[in-house]
């Protein structure tokens, strides 16, 4: 039986490809939406067909498909699976970097604290969301309302640090996480497509991704099959955390400056949109990372298109929400036929 | 007339800041905090985290504490006229502190005692004259807005559309919210120069969104200062600094240093003198002439 | 009693999910005070009829006539106000709410707009009554057991005066004690000229209830006669549709006897703040020990207790498998020590629903499929390939979700879960709860062909009937604490009711 | 009589802390029980304390409302355009945005089957959206003569203000509602299992519809508030209301998961939130030390997780000892 499946397909291939393309679209309301975008775009944006607009939309994207990857992990990992506290553990890491390698030791070794200054920050996000996880791993209580508290305290914490003031600093080095290049793609881009690819092949292949679909998908039923349930919720926290961190390196290399206060604000909203919007099911139990990139694409477009064709940011905000809702609304359309 | 004040030596005062996340509200909520001592009092911070409301209940719980004194940078012009609106009733008397409440419904002079502050529509109007006087006559524009809705946003814009119309080679090709903020300031002027590549002058209604903006111009391969003009508002250190690495041509200062202002405003009503409506701040100009002598003194 | 002018007629129904019939030309005829069974095997379109005549479901073609009018409801509830009620297999009511106010749902006795809850609770109470069940209905209806929630889902149903009264596996987790209540209540009823249309799997209750049965195959209806003239062979044979000589009997069914001695798991006094008081026991190498006894008693328990499955601190007793002694610190270490635990509640605590049959069944044992936490998917899939085979699971293929499959072959996929691991104990949950006779003997047989290849098991049921056909030993439980043994030879359905009415 | 609450519902944590919160303030300092104070404390929390009852009403079926804070800002702009109307025309005006708001999400929810989370969350776009579009990105003037600015400022008997009369209205009609009338136990059932809901004959769709609506008109008469007590409409208001509605009920013992939920217990945990604040200004006034407005955020949090793991651990004993009975 199988083996005539494949005849099948074989025989009627060009039809089959372009028959893929089409189920592919349809079973993908973001990817849709996207090219919409993209058209709508060419025919209305000025200069959109520059090398430059696609850096821009590369490194503004960036830190956005980073937290919707580590959004669509935890909101994978069900049980009401979220994580609102990312905007503020973003500030929280964004501030830290320039703590490092401003600071005596800093300036005394240079080296070291480049390296310290990336890996520090990227730690306490984790710690963060591995605080996260632990709450809802082992307090059992409700995501939403146990990310609240870092979501309030942590942009909290950051302010503490700087003490609310903007640090600014000069470290090419730093800042090369900002505006460098690599192979002529910005570096966050390419960060942001190697973390894409890794998570993506890491669900599809690990017996961790399998463990998170499961416990997402059931985790009762999970725990009783053995499965570390706990320790998956953790890393899934975690990692999310980590993603949080990373989006903060970005913004805070990108500006050569760190803004505790004002960091990643409503950056939970993005992310979630973005997750949503590529096809994350907010039961759980599915975890579609290039989807949660591309999500995002969608909401960087959008936001891009409506700023540079001069659409006032409350209009725009109205066409976010119209947005979210269609994209959404052509996926589960889609797939109730199945 | 306003409720009057005792002369004393202590007084208890409160200063209900709406937010305090960014430099320019850190330093004034500072100026209050560093003359309290030497000023007598015995201060009472609050913070509204950016909401009217919230504001006006702090000082509703200011008034429950029976403070002598209200020193309020009111969040908005129209929602915080229920709060001077009460301390009034409640003897307390109010100074308003950077930017007013609405006059049509609430009086210097009568609700409150004063306005202490500076004039923002002057800022932008300023600011624009600055932008004719550089370019002699002649450019596109961008103007980064402040937060949507704050009532400085709204003045700045006022005042610097108006002086703008009145030379028509001169266009303001794009005028977008940056939030006040240097990483949105920079995402929306990103944005902003692809679309409009011949834009030749920026202003930003304050030093962060500036620095954002000089952030973007460099990325996109323009030098600014040489290709785009790039203006400031408020004097902050960072900003003083880019003057002088002449990335950046003017600042419109705006000081946030109100307390000892504020200090001495009080002790003069205290002493029964009859305050104008208007205490008004001395507002200066930093360009290359003059950054490097004030960047030490700046927030 | 009137045979002649059926209070219900259902003609030439048909329905079809996805171009997939499910039912094709449904007929059936019911008479007021009639007691009608319906069986068949999973997945043969009784739920599906059900749910069509009540509503839940719309017919694609075909008409039913009820109480001499031309029906077709657009919900259970509509249904149910004009007299047709159905109790489903699984009980649909509210854990967080009392009994009374499960009853009242939908229909709260008001006074001046408000809600009357002493009316209320007096009507519930009554209505529990009948059943003959003693209880405080303001009391919340997840502090009672499963058993009792069943017939509080009947009495609900019951106390809507229905001429027709739809039971779709009634009887799954009663207890011979409550399923005696409930036929009592079944016999009241039809003595009140209620017709029932009941669907069970267990087919010697039938007898016992039923005037006519109907069976179904393959979403036809194969036949209807009166009880009287059939036997259970009879039965199986026109479910399956085999010739009857070619049903075996159930004798073979009996394992051969345990020679071994080599005790694997050993259980000690083992109590906890549930009802658990004191279980000791000893499960020898290739036995199979059924635990019997009424609901509640404490059976899960035991099960869950060895398995580690539920974390609490206040557990006590002593559990060494292979004299190695294990605590309670969750399943995995019981699963390292080769301990395998089916649960009862398959939907809940089994399957993950969204998953494959290959990931479903692959679950336990990943570590030993994957290198460097990588799957090594080849082998995966000829591992599920095998047992596939070896079970005779019916799939469409291995990638299809577990969710689309009928409860028996839910249940192999579950078995092959654990069997994949080799476990040295499985432990075996209600295994057979809600499937048809043809995979539960398929499953008995599986049991007991891994007995004799060594593997020990611990097989919890309610049906006396079919622990006596397959355990090697029985011991009985009672409230938490266990009693007797019964050994190979004295085991029979009668003993243990006798063991049970001992204490 | 009724019935006997269900145990997962665990409300005296919330109502112990408000206790002791306001026995440990009320002693130390003066004017913390005074008249004034509670007065101002009530007539700010009483807009908290409405789309907390609209919220629990949400999350009792399972569900979650992210657009409130949209919802009482655009309902505030609208409000202070009718305000020279009067007070009734307003309070009709408020409402009835809010409704239309409530409407649209329920419809998204049931007929698009979008999760309410998403569903909601495009609402709190799209009105804050609407609310910035209709001002023009301004605050709206209101009417300083007749009885809006009355029933904003006024107090009735000159002791009540009047929103506050107006909220308490509202929680009992709420209590009653979901103590007393069928379709509070639709709330609870719906939330509990929506299959079972259904199969009882409870109109799940009705049900669900209706909690997205009066959650909607709530908000819309916190904007009233807003307008009439917080002098202007405020297009820019109520950023992050959702949140703190949302943490209030699930510090008053409300599942987030739905089924349970007390409509007292998520106004005490209005109450309990908001003396948070209201003590730490009365702490900075107290004067023996100031704490910065950053550690005011973190102690927040600290506060919050204290209450969530003293829940939980009680909750997890609870589990432990059920099947004890
Ligand atoms: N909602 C549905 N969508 C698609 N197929 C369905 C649906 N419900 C039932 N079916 C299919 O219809 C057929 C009949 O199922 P039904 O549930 O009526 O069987 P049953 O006789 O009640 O079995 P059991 O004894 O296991 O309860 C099965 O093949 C089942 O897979
Ligand atoms: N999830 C649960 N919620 C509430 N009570 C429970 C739960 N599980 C078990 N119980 C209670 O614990 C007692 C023992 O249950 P247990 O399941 O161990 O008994 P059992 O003999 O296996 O019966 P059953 O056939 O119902 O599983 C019962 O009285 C039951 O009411
Ligand atoms: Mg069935
Ligand atoms: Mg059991």
């Amino acid at each position: 039986m199988i083996n005539q499946q494949i005849d099948k397909n074989e025989s009627s291939g060009s039809i089959a490809s372009s028959a893929k393309f089409k189920a592919l679209l349809k079973n993908n309301g973001a990817l849709v939406a996207l090219i919409v975008l993209l058209i709508i775009n060419a025919i209305f944006t000025p200069h959109f067909f520059a090398m430059q607009t696609f850096y821009i939309n590369m490194t503004q994207v960036a830190p956005i498909a980073i937290v919707a990857i580590g959004m669509c992990l935890v909101i994978a990992s069900g049980n009401g699976g979220i994580d609102i506290s990312v905007g503020s553990v973003l500030a929280l890491a964004g501030a830290l970097a320039p703590m490092v390698f401003m600071s005596e030791f800093g300036l005394n070794n240079p080296g070291i604290a480049i390296a310290l200054a990336i890996v520090l920050p990227l730690l306490v996000a984790t710690s963060c969301g591995l605080f996260n996880g632990f709450l809802v791993g082992h307090y059992r209580i409700q995501p939403m309302i146990a990310t609240l508290i870092l979501f309030i305290s942590g942009r909290g914490i950051a302010q503490l640090l700087t003490n609310g003031d903007i640090q600014t600093f000069n470290n090419d080095f730093f800042q090369y996480l900002g505006t460098g290049r690599l192979f002529g793609i910005p570096i966050q881009a390419v960060i942001l497509i190697i973390i894409a690819l890794f998570v993506s092949w890491i669900i599809k292949t690990s017996k961790f991704g399998r463990y998170l679909l499961a416990v997402g998908g059931n985790d009762k039923a999970a725990f009783l099959c053995g499965l570390p349930t706990f320790k998956v919720k953790l890393i899934a926290y975690g990692f999310c955390g980590f993603c949080a961190g990373m989006a903060g390196l970005f913004t805070t290399a990108m500006n050569s400056a760190s803004d505790a206060n004002t960091a990643g604000l409503l950056m939970e909203l993005d992310g979630i949109s973005a997750a949503v919007v590529g096809g994350t099911v907010m039961m759980g139990g599915k975890a579609p990372v290039i989807g949660a990139v591309i999500g995002a694409l969608v909401i960087q477009m959008m936001t891009y298109t409506l700023l540079a064709n001069g659409i006032s940011d409350s209009a725009a905000m109205i066409a976010k929400a119209a947005i979210i809702i269609g994209a959404i609304y052509l996926q589960l359309k889609n797939k109730q036929k199945h | 007339a306003p409720p009057p004040l005792a002369e004393k030596a202590q007084y208890k005062v409160g200063f209900a800041q709406s937010e305090n996340n960014n430099p320019w509200r850190i330093a004034e909520t500072d100026s209050f905090k560093n003359i309290a001592k030497e000023c007598g009092w015995q201060l009472i911070v609050t913070d509204a985290s950016g909401s009217a409301s919230k504001q006006v209940s702090d000082v509703n719980s200011m008034i429950a504490q029976r403070v002598d004194v209200i020193f309020l940078p009111p969040r908005e012009e129209r929602p915080l006229v229920p709060a001077v609106k009460r301390a009034k009733a409640r003897g307390i008397p109010v100074f308003l502190v950077d930017r007013k409440v609405d006059e049509t419904v609430v009086k210097p002079g009568e609700d409150y005692v004063t306005f202490i502050g500076s004039d923002f529509i002057k800022q932008g109007e300023v600011a624009a004259e600055l932008l004719v006087k550089l370019s002699g006559g002649k450019g596109k524009i961008i103007q980064l807005e402040g937060t949507t809705g704050s009532t400085s946003a709204l003045d700045h814009v006022v005042g610097f559309n108006s002086v703008i119309a009145k030379y028509p080679d001169m266009e303001i090709v794009a005028s977008q919210t940056g939030d006040y903020a240097r990483d949105k300031g920079r995402k929306v002027m990103e944005t902003l120069l692809q679309t409009n590549p011949d834009v030749t002058m920026v202003w930003a209604h304050n030093d962060e969104m500036a620095l954002g903006a000089i952030r973007a111009i460099e990325a996109a391969g323009l030098v600014p200062g040489k290709d785009i003009i790039v203006g400031g508002k408020d004097g902050t250190r960072d900003g003083l600094q880019a003057i002088i690495d002449g990335k950046m041509a003017f600042i419109v200062e705006s000081t946030p240093k109100f307390g000892p202002l504020a200090c001495e405003t009080m002790k003069r009503y205290a002493s029964g003198e009859k305050i104008e409506p208007w205490v008004k701040t001395e507002d200066r100009i930093f360009d290359a002439s003059n950054a490097a002598q004030h960047i030490n003194d700046a927030f | 009693m009137n045979w002649d002018s059926p209070i219900l007629q259902v003609t030439g129904i048909s329905k079809s999910f996805n171009n997939i019939p499910a039912l094709n030309s449904i007929d059936l005829s019911l008479n007021p005070g009639e007691v009608r069974a319906l069986i068949g095997q999973n997945g043969a379109g009784k739920s599906t009829l059900i749910k069509i005549l009540n509503g839940a479901y719309t017919l694609d073609s075909g008409s039913i006539l009820f109480d001499n009018k031309q029906v077709q409801y657009s919900s259970p509830y509509q249904a149910q106000l004009d007299g047709m009620s159905t109790i489903f297999q699984e009980v649909n009511l509210l854990g967080y709410r009392t009994v009374a106010e499960n009853i009242m749902a939908g229909r709260e006795i008001k006074r001046y707009g408000l809600i009357d809850w002493a009316a209320c609770n007096k009507f519930a109470d009554e209505a529990v009554k009948i059943l003959g069940l003693d209880i405080d209905v303001t009391r919340t209806l997840d502090s009672f057991n499963v058993a009792i929630q069943q017939l509080i889902a009947i009495a609900r149903s019951v106390s809507f005066n229905a001429k027709v009264l739809i039971m779709d596996e009634p009887t799954a987790s009663l207890d011979e004690a409550e399923k005696k209540t409930l036929f009592k209540v079944v016999k009241d009823l039809k003595t009140q000229g209620v017709a029932i249309l009941y669907v069970s799997h267990h087919l010697e209750e039938l007898f016992e209830i039923c005037d006519s049965v109907s069976v179904m195959r393959d979403g036809r209806m194969i036949e209807t006669s009166l009880i009287k003239d059939l036997t259970k062979k009879d039965m199986v044979a026109k479910m399956l549709g085999k010739r009857v000589e070619d049903i075996l009997s159930d004798e073979n069914a009996r394992p051969k006897v345990c020679a071994n001695d080599e005790v694997i798991l050993h259980v000690e006094k083992i109590s906890g703040s549930g009802v658990l008081k004191e279980v000791t026991f000893e499960l020898k190498k290739g036995e199979i020990l059924g635990l019997a006894g009424l609901l509640g008693s404490g059976r899960s328990e035991v099960a869950k207790r060895i398995f580690g499955a539920e974390q609490d601190d206040s557990y006590q007793g002593k559990i060494s498998i292979n004299d190695i002694t294990i605590g309670v610190n969750g399943p995995k270490i019981a699963i390292e020590k080769g301990i395998a635990f089916c649960s009862e509640d398959r939907k809940n605590e089994g399957i993950i629903p969204e998953m494959s049959v290959r990931e479903n069944m692959s679950l336990v044992i990943l570590d030993s499929l994957s290198k460097n936490g990588l799957i090594d998917k080849e082998k995966e899939m000829a591992l599920v390939d095998s047992y596939i085979k070896k079970l005779g699971i019916k799939v469409s293929d291995m990638e299809q979700p577990i969710s689309q499959l009928s409860g028996g072959n839910q249940q192999k996929v579950l078995l092959a879960r654990w069997m994949a691991n080799n476990p040295e104990v499985l432990i075996l949950d209600e295994p057979t709860r809600g499937i048809d006779v043809g995979a539960k003997s398929e499953i008995t047989d599986l049991i007991l062909s891994l007995a004799e290849q060594g593997l020990s098991v611990l097989f919890i049921s309610s049906e006396y009937e079919e622990i006596s056909a397959s355990c090697h030993k029985v011991l009985v439980m009672q409230e938490g604490i266990s009693r007797d043994y019964l050994h190979y030879d004295e085991i029979s359905e009668n003993a243990i009711l006798d063991e049970l009415g001992k204490h | 009589m009724k019935k006997s609450q269900h145990p997962l519902l665990r409300t005296e944590a919330v109502w112990v802390a408000l206790t002791l919160i306001i026995v440990f303030a009320s002693l130390r300092y003066d004017d913390f029980l005074s008249p004034y104070n509670i007065e101002s404390f009530f007539s700010y929390n009483s807009m908290f304390i409405l789309i907390s009852i609209g919220m629990c009403f949400v999350i009792m079926t399972g569900g979650i409302d992210l657009s409130v804070g949209g919802v009482v800002a655009l309902s505030s702009v609208m409000v202070a355009y009718v305000s020279p109307y009067g007070i009734v025309t307003a309070l009709i005006v408020g409402a009835l945005t809010g409704l239309i708001c409530g409407l649209i999400n329920a419809v998204v929810i049931i007929r698009l089957r979008i999760a309410p989370f998403i569903a909601t969350l495009a609402m709190m776009l799209a009105s804050r959206g609407v609310a910035l579009l209709v001002s023009g990105k301004q605050s709206v003037p209101i009417s300083w003569e007749g009885s809006f600015p009355e029933y904003g400022m006024g107090l009735m008997f000159d002791l009540i203000p009047w929103p506050v009369v107006v909220c308490l209205v509202i929680a009992i009609m709420a209590w009653v509602l979901l103590e007393k009338m069928p379709f509070g136990r639709a709330v609870l059932a719906v939330g509990e299992d929506e299959e079972a809901a259904k199969l009882m004959g409870l109109k799940v769709n009705k049900t669900i519809t209706l909690v997205y609506v009066i959650s909607g008109v709530l908000a819309g008469l916190a904007g009233v508030t807003l307008a009439a007590s917080f002098g202007a409409g405020q297009p820019a208001e109520g950023v992050g209301w959702e949140l703190i509605a949302i943490s209030a009920v699930v510090v008053g013992g409300t599942l987030l998961t739905g089924g349970l939920g007390s409509i007292t217990a998520s106004i005490a945990g209005v109450v309990l939130m908001g003396l948070i604040f209201n003590i730490l200004n009365f702490e900075n006034g107290y004067g023996s030390f100031t704490i910065s407005t950053y550690w005011q955020s973190v102690i927040r949090g600290l506060f919050l997780l204290l209450v969530l793991i003293i829940q939980a651990e009680v909750l997890k004993r609870l589990r432990n000892k059920k099947t004890a009975q």
